[in-house]
């Protein structure tokens, strides 16, 4: 069948798979029907499980090694060039898809339940922006060019600051949508810049001939582009140090944050280094500085994470860190351990904050760390359902998927460098200590439960809600399984580490379960934790105001926070900035919260501030203005020449007339 | 033939606009959209006439042989998509202004001959004429900011006539050079481009013709004007100004240069990209500091015309396709966000940035709308104002990676302004300013068409690059040809 | 006629016209502005009659008396004049007629 | 027939004593028309006249036909916009000499008829201009009168200079290179320049258009600059190539530019300004003469005719106007009077050169000499000029559209009506298809 110059093959189907997302935008963002409430939540199903389908069928036929690979869209041609605009389907994709559908649907499957209620132009605009963002998604990863790539990755970004700033009201949120954006435009440019030149290598912007022609650039061309690539994957990745857009961006609603900002879009940063490894792996600086920066990012991540006392912002913490784990596979060479955590950190990630979503709906806490307290009690399934993501997070070993994941991370690290191993190890620790913190404080007993009986309200626990969180939550256990296959599916197998390297690996969730046992229930730490925690609080509220000499007990809490450090003998490398953030973090001292990762954005901000302040009024047209006020008051005195009196007109006269005599008398010297 | 129709249907609409307006104001309107439909018929005309080989047709009459000047009329893809688009504005604002009760035969006849004056601009290839037109389209556009402009309107008249007219003077005196300079008084600037004009002699007439493009187009630090005349100008007149005028000074630089003076273009490009390197940034800075909505989107205009100058002055095939494509989009996405802040404006009366917001919530349809422009003024993939962007960095990495990444700044300072543009509009709650009533019937046609235009020439912009392929060519190989 | 004649003739005539221009410059009553004029127009008068001896043409003297017929018409206007700006004006300072400036 | 080409004067002196003869009894309408007859008359007989009268004194040439039918045009004008409530009966009679006497200006080849015509326009324009007998048109004549005087002295003592020096009275005596010539080319320079109105000889321009009756300021902005700058031309190739001549006449050329521009920026009152700007048009004029560009004469003669219905049209409505013609009393006239206003606007577009006015094709004449010639700094001035010349014709066409509008005393006269509309057709007509206009000038070179 031809339509507009275009050979429909079976395979354009693949086409659909973003379109029925992008139809589901269209329908609610437009709305010709007028549709009722139910009838939206009826379509958001349709848009947010419908890619679903397709993308299960061409996925599987994939995975059976039938995949479709390329296919043409439509050509332009652009003088001699040829732009061939076209999608693909490779094992990579295939994976990272179908993964996206999945979560997508769940998450959406959970929001058509947890946004009851809303207003219905503001549910309509939710589930349009979130197909739209899901098209966008979808769009990128089956990619077969860079301008489709890179549409899909701009999507993204506008999605996300429509999304974040969801509650139009929320300045916070206004302002953490704006800050996300730009700071993700910057990556963007970057990709851009190092799309465009692969362009201009290859002359097509098929990622078939894009790679390899990436790979034999020449004249210094191929570490330039492959930077650029790094840096708009570091920046659409949240990776140190353009990471501090994240935190912020939890303004946005719980659903968003599950999948945009932790399971998905976050991490397309580093599905876009996987799809363009091999111009990576060519450059070994820009591998290790990835690689570095990755480990830096995980261990911060996780260190930032446990002083967390917001349960959306530990998340956020949480999803930095993992990504960076991610990064520092890319960086060793394991793309394919990577994409295999991708997998898995998605389907835990989205259980954590769909699960802490729907414990903390309706609490007058809001996300606060503290409005998880009495989980147990009042929802029991999502208590469990996030424990399994926790466990998963925290990677306890074999019986969770994120172990198995991370061990084949861990073990990729280890045969390149055991400094980044040993760095990623102890974000392990971190990681496991505050995943559980956070379960230790849910399973705590609410102590405002007694009298509310508003809290027993469970009718969100509905089959939407517990649906997407048992199918997450069995998920985020048994995905171990999954790691193996995904990797053969890529073309790698499962490195073989030494056996005390996995010991050390699966000893490290352990030590950090036992340090957030201890954090809670030494009664010192725990009351440390909690003077921290007020000075925090009230630092963050009057910046300016001094504190009392923090008492013994915190002080030991503190110094036990900082004699981390001391831990292991690569982690000073990187223990100056992680105390520093760390105070900065909770607020110490200068009393901003996040003061570190606030840095470069504020003077970013006030740079831009100062540059375009001066700039207000125009500088320019100023100086064209005084010229005409100069004019005028040429004018004004010019004026001042026509006395009126014929006496003086007279004088002028004889004036010129023996200007004009003067001028004969000397042209006619001879 | 059709190519005069093309000038002089408009020209006659809106004479006969006023006529028809003097016995039945509401004529006026409906006489003004049958002559500009007209007009629309004889660009089909042209189209389905079309002749192989360089230029689609030519024309040519005697006008005044004494004086040397004679009618020379030709189209090719650019001028057809230009022509184009002037009738699809004149059309969307007499439409826009279907209501108007301000003296609106003469409303309706000023679109018109803005139309006609700025076809005039993109067909005449006879240089006196086209001096004549470029400085008729000044004239309806400057009774458009007098008569029915806001606020100050007398002095953004007078002030967007001076520095138009004065930089016209560049290309009138330059123009009359040429004609002199020939074994006879001959301005067929076929003729003139096949003649040759000596290397020297070519920078100082390109400076002429430079000035008068580069102040219309505008790039900084003559853009002065720009500002204050959006800010004045009514709807219709902002849209016309950005969509129409701005073009016709880009359209000028993508012509004239490479076909009278190529050796000049040669050596005078590099300042043309420094220029338009400085303006981007300028531009897109000063838009940063914006509290009027109006000017905010004029300074926009500014930074993506300079990028315009940067796509021309690169010389290279992308970097000239983006610059046309840009032309193109911009004459959308500039014109759709006046129409949009003119609505907001005719409801609440404030342009003001700090007093409105709120309009997701009270006009959704507004939002959607905002959101929709405000992406492609950020050239968001999938609108034409990227693919646009994107050829013209494209084609500055092959000339200088400077200008490429300052384009790229540019993009992220986008960001920067669009979203302060977007979010203090449909975000927040109002301040002062509440607007209740969401987009018309009649102000949705034009969005939708407008909408349309963009999405549609940023998925399949083969027709746009196809009918801009050859000049970009001639451009090209004229350049190749003078490099020494 | 001699050169010398003629030249002195010449300088005088000049002499006149500067002292006519003079009258008109210094003097403020509009009287003496016009009589300043007569003589200012006598100087071309005489040049005329002398350039018109030394070149044997009577060109000259015909000028003279179109020059004549010009300063009786100026005189005449002039007066009229006069005697109109007296009931407006202070006829005495011809600096006071100044409403018309800038 | 043969004809001497001293018909159309003929005619005009005749109708003038006729019309002056009958002032005293006859109706003003009867010695209107008889003025009206005797101009229309003499513009048929100067399109009309074939043969070329050559005497010691007057040429009869397509030059001079050419500015004896400009004269005409512009006479008519002056009568039609004559008040009828207040004009003396004279009014038609002193119009039709200042007529005859810039025609025979334009004819003038002998130093006679140079200063007889001088002389004649300067008398009937003097007595023209305190016919209303206001205090401000007594002030304007009686200026003119002694400046005028001293003008004319300048002139003759010039032309006695050359008499003296060649012992010739007609033109071909200033090709002498002799020291007294120069000087005396000097002073005519001089003289010509006052009745050019070029700076600083310019003083009484603003005075005429401001304080005289608009018919005045027709007559010193059109006539007698036709007159005077045929004269010019003329002059032009008999002065030594490199002499006084070029020089001065680009010096005051310049000043003139620049002075009767700056002096128009900011002045509220419709005829003041338009007074200034003739400056700077004679300015322009007499930058393509210094030019010494090859068609000079064509692009002066061409100039003349596209400025003059522009001014015609603006003092016209400056005459409907009356004392209100100024910034604050012009507001929103295109609404009230959309005939005086629109065609006042036309005006104004044309004098800033815009086109679709003729306006536009003056400039274009101005600079292509200037181009031709290669004389990049007169040019240079001549843009400067134009652009500044932009800004306050500008300012009075935004006032007129301006909507707290005035009220305004009374709509034109049918005659007035008909100048408008006169001026306008010519304005557009010429203004869209210039190439008519070029070949009457082509075939009018002196």
């Amino acid at each position: 069948m031809e339509v507009f110059g275009l050979v429909l093959t079976y395979n354009h189907l693949l086409l659909t798979i973003p379109s029925i997302a992008l139809a589901g935008f269209v329908m609610l963002g437009l709305d010709p029907f007028r549709l009722r409430d139910f009838e939206v939540r009826a379509l958001a199903l349709i848009g947010g499980v419908g890619p679903l389908i397709p993308m299960l069928v061409f996925a599987n036929a994939c995975f059976h090694g039938q995949c479709t690979g390329m296919v043409p869209i439509f050509t332009l041609k652009v003088g001699e060039s040829t732009v061939a605009l076209a999608l693909q389907m490779d094992p990579l994709a295939a994976l990272v898809g179908l993964t996206v559908c999945v979560i997508g649907a769940a998450v959406i499957l959970f929001s058509v339940a947890y946004m009851q209620g809303t207003a219905l132009p503001d549910l309509r605009r939710f589930f349009a922006l979130m197909h739209l963002f899901l098209a966008g998604m979808l769009t990128m990863v089956l990619a077969g060019d860079s301008i489709v790539l890179f549409l899909g990755w701009e999507l993204m970004g506008l999605c996300s600051y429509l999304l974040i700033a969801y509650n139009t009201t929320s300045a916070e949120a206004i302002r953490a949508g704006r800050k996300a954006f730009i700071m993700t435009r910057v990556a963007d440019a970057f990709l851009l810049a190092a799309l465009l030149l692969l362009f201009l290598e290859a002359n097509s912007v098929r990622l078939d001939h894009l790679i390899p022609a990436g790979v034999a650039a020449q004249d210094g061309m191929r570490p330039i582009i492959a930077a650029l690539l790094l840096g708009g994957a570091i920046g659409k990745s949240a990776q140190v140090p353009m990471h501090t857009w994240l935190p912020s961006a939890m303004a946005g609603p719980t659903p968003v944050s599950a999948l945009l900002h932790s399971a998905t879009m976050v991490a397309a940063g580093a599905v876009l280094l996987m799809r363009f490894s091999p111009i990576i792996q060519a450059e070994p600086v820009v591998m290790a500085i990835g690689a570095g920066l990755g480990a830096l990012t995980a261990i911060f991540g996780a260190a930032a994470a446990l002083f967390q006392q917001d349960i959306k912002r530990l998340l956020a913490y949480s999803s930095i860190s993992q990504i960076g784990y991610m990064m520092l596979a890319i960086g060793v060479g394991a793309p394919e351990a990577a994409a295999a955590h991708f997998v898995v950190h998605a389907i835990f990630k989205s259980l954590l904050f769909l699960s802490a979503g729907h414990i903390t709906h309706h609490s007058p806490r809001g996300t606060d760390i503290m409005a998880m307290r009495g989980a147990s009690q009042r929802n029991p399934l999502a208590f469990l359902a996030f424990s399994a993501g926790a466990a998963s997070l925290a990677g306890l070993p074999v019986i969770t998927g994120g172990w198995w994941s991370k061990e084949a991370m861990l073990g990729a690290v280890w045969g390149v460098e055991p400094a980044l191993w040993t760095v990623a190890v102890l974000a392990a620790v971190l990681t496991a200590a505050y995943a559980t913190r956070a379960v230790l404080i849910a399973a705590m007993p609410d102590p405002g439960s007694h009298d509310g009986h508003a809290d027993h309200d469970d009718s969100h626990d509905t089959g939407y809600t517990l649906v997407p969180l048992a199918f997450l939550g069995f998920g985020a256990l048994l995905a171990g399984g999954l790691v193996e296959p995904i990797m053969h599916l890529l073309g790698a197998h499962v490195p073989h580490a030494p056996l005390f390297t996995i010991l050390v690996a699966s000893i490290a969730p352990l030590v950090g379960v036992a340090i957030a046992f201890a954090l809670a229930y030494v009664p010192a730490l725990a009351n440390g934790l909690q003077r921290a925690r007020d000075i925090a609080r009230r630092t963050r509220r009057r910046p300016r105001r001094q504190d009392k000499p923090a008492g013994f007990w915190v002080r030991i809490a503190l110094a036990f926070s900082r004699g981390l450090r001391i831990d292991t003998l690569y982690q000073i490398v990187f223990v100056w900035p992680f105390v520093k953030l760390v105070r900065w973090l909770n607020g110490y001292g200068r009393g901003v919260a996040d003061p570190a990762g606030n840095l470069p954005a504020m003077a970013a901000l006030r740079l831009q501030r100062a540059i375009t302040a001066p700039f207000a009024p125009d500088w320019i047209d100023r100086t064209w203005t005084a010229f005409g006020g100069r004019i005028l008051a040429l004018w004004a005195a010019l004026r001042r020449l026509q006395t009126g009196r014929a006496r003086d007109h007279g004088l002028y006269m004889a004036a010129g007339t023996a200007g004009l005599l003067l001028l004969a008398w000397g042209l006619t010297w001879h | 033939m059709a190519l005069i129709a093309l000038i002089l249907l408009p020209f006659l609409g809106g004479i006969f606009a006023l006529i028809a307006g003097k016995a039945e104001p509401t004529a006026a309107r409906i006489v003004a959209v049958v002559f500009l439909f007209c007009g629309v018929l004889a660009l089909a005309w042209t189209y389905q006439h079309a002749e192989a080989g360089r230029w689609m047709m030519m024309t040519r009459e005697p006008w005044a042989p004494a004086m040397g000047m004679s009618i020379i009329l030709a189209i090719d893809g650019l001028s057809f998509i230009m022509v184009a688009l002037s009738l699809a504005l004149g059309l969307l604002t007499v439409v826009l202004s279907w209501n108007a009760t301000d003296r609106a035969p003469l409303l309706h006849a000023t679109l018109c001959w803005t139309v006609a004056a700025s076809n005039g601009v993109f067909l005449a290839f006879d240089l006196v004429l086209l001096a004549f037109f470029w400085e008729l389209m000044l004239v309806p556009s400057f009774l458009l900011i007098a008569i029915w402009g806001h606020g100050d309107r007398e002095a953004a008249a007078i002030k967007f006539l001076i520095y138009n007219a004065i930089a016209g003077l560049g290309l009138l005196a330059a123009v009359f050079w040429i004609g002199a300079s020939g074994p006879t008084v001959s301005f067929d600037a076929f003729e003139v481009a096949e003649r040759g004009l000596p290397p020297t002699a070519q920078i100082w007439l390109l400076l002429g013709f430079a000035l008068a493009f580069m102040v219309k187009l505008p790039v900084p630090p003559f853009h002065a004007w720009l500002p204050d005349a959006h800010t004045q100008a009514p709807t219709v007149g902002s849209i016309l100004l950005a969509g129409l005028l701005l073009k016709t000074g880009a359209y000028g630089l993508f012509r004239f240069p490479t076909l009278l003076f190529p050796q000049g273009m040669e050596v005078l490009a590099p300042y043309g990209l420094i220029l338009g390197a400085f303006g981007t940034i300028y531009g897109a800075l000063v838009a940063c500091g914006q509290t009027d909505a109006k000017r905010l989107v004029a300074y926009t205009s500014v930074a993506h015309m300079s990028v315009v100058l940067m796509g021309i002055c690169g010389g290279v095939h992308f970097s000239l396709m983006g610059a046309g494509i840009i032309m193109v989009a911009h004459a959308f996405s500039a014109s759709a966000l006046f129409l949009l802040i003119g609505a907001v404006y005719d409801r609440v009366h404030t342009r003001d940035l700090r007093e409105l917001g709120g309009l997701q919530r009270s006009a959704p349809r507004f939002a959607a709308a905002f959101a929709l422009f405000f992406s492609a003024t950020l050239a968001m993939p999938g609108t034409a104002n990227f693919l646009g962007e994107a050829l013209v960095i494209t084609g500055m990495f092959q000339v200088n990676w400077l200008y490429a990444s300052i384009t790229l700044v540019s993009l992220v300072v986008s960001v920067v302004y669009g979203t302060r543009l977007f979010q203090r509009i449909v975000f927040g709650t109002p301040r002062k300013a509440q607007v209740t009533v969401d987009l018309s019937f009649r102000e949705l046609g034009p969005v939708v068409v407008l909408a349309i235009g963009t999405l549609l020439f940023g998925v399949l912009p083969q027709f746009l690059m196809t009918g801009l392929d050859p000049a970009v060519n001639s451009a090209v190989e004229a350049l190749r040809a003078a490099t020494p | 006629m001699t050169e010398d004649s003629f030249t002195a003739l010449m300088l005088l005539s000049t002499a006149l016209f500067v002292v006519g221009l003079f009258g008109v410059l210094a003097r403020r009553s509009i009287l003496i502005q016009l009589l300043s004029l007569e003589v200012a127009l006598a100087g071309p008068s005489l040049a005329f009659i002398t350039a018109g001896a030394r070149h044997a043409d009577a060109g000259g003297q015909a000028m003279f008396v179109m020059i004549l017929i010009l300063a009786a018409a100026e005189v005449a206007l002039g007066l009229a004049l006069y005697l109109r700006l007296r009931r407006t004006a202070d006829g005495t300072d011809s600096d006071s007629l100044s409403s018309l400036r800038h | 027939m043969a004809t001497m080409g001293l018909e159309p004067l003929a005619v005009l002196g005749l109708a003038a004593v006729i019309a002056m003869a009958i002032s005293p009894r006859a109706s003003d309408g009867t010695t209107r028309s008889i003025a009206a007859l005797g101009l229309i008359a003499a513009l048929i007989l100067a399109a009309g006249s074939q043969g070329a009268l050559t005497s010691a004194l007057l040429t009869g040439d397509a030059a001079a036909r050419f500015g004896t039918g400009l004269c005409c045009l512009s006479g008519l004008a002056a009568l039609a916009i004559l008040r009828p409530a207040s004009a003396p009966r004279e009014a038609p009679a002193l119009i039709l000499l200042a007529t005859l006497g810039a025609s025979v200006l334009s004819g003038a080849a002998h130093a006679a008829t140079l200063f007889v015509g001088l002389e004649l326009v300067t008398l009937a324009l003097i007595a023209l201009t305190v016919l209303p007998r206001s205090a401000p048109a007594l002030e304007a004549g009686y200026k003119l009168l002694i400046l005028g005087g001293i003008g004319a002295a300048t002139l003759l003592m010039g032309l006695a200079f050359a008499f003296a020096a060649t012992g010739e009275l007609t033109f071909a005596a200033w090709s002498s290179t002799d020291r007294l010539v120069a000087l005396g080319a000097a002073l005519l320079l001089a003289g010509l320049a006052f009745k050019f109105s070029l700076v600083p000889f310019h003083m009484w321009t603003p005075d005429i258009f401001s304080g005289a009756p608009a018919a005045a300021a027709i007559v010193a902005g059109v006539a007698s600059k036709v007159g005077v700058a045929i004269v010019l031309l003329r002059l032009q190739p008999q002065m030594p190539a490199t002499g006084i001549w070029q020089t001065g006449l680009a010096a005051l050329g310049i000043a003139s530019v620049v002075l009767g521009n700056l002096q128009a920026l900011r002045q509220p009152s419709l005829p003041r300004m338009l007074g200034f700007s003739s400056i700077a048009h004679s300015g322009y004029l007499a930058l393509i003469l210094a030019s010494g560009a090859a068609d000079t004469a064509q692009a002066v003669l061409f100039y003349i005719a596209t400025y003059a219905p522009a001014l015609f049209a603006a003092l016209a409505a400056a005459a409907i106007l009356d004392r209100d013609a100024n910034l604050t009393g012009l507001r929103g006239l295109v609404w009230a009077q959309p005939l005086t206003g629109a065609v006042l606007t036309l005006a104004l577009l044309s004098l800033a050169g815009l086109p679709l006015a003729v306006g536009f094709w003056a400039k274009f004449q101005l600079f292509s000499a200037l181009a031709q010639a290669g004389t990049y700094g007169l040019l240079a001035v001549a843009i400067l000029g134009s652009a500044a010349g932009l800004y306050f014709y500008l300012r009075f066409t935004v006032t007129l559209f301006r909507r707290d509008g005035v009220d305004f005393p009374r709509p034109p006269h049918w005659q007035e009506a008909a100048v408008l509309l006169a001026a306008a057709a010519t304005i557009v007509g010429l203004g869209v298809y210039p190439g008519p206009l070029y070949a009457l000038v082509t075939a009018s070179l002196p």
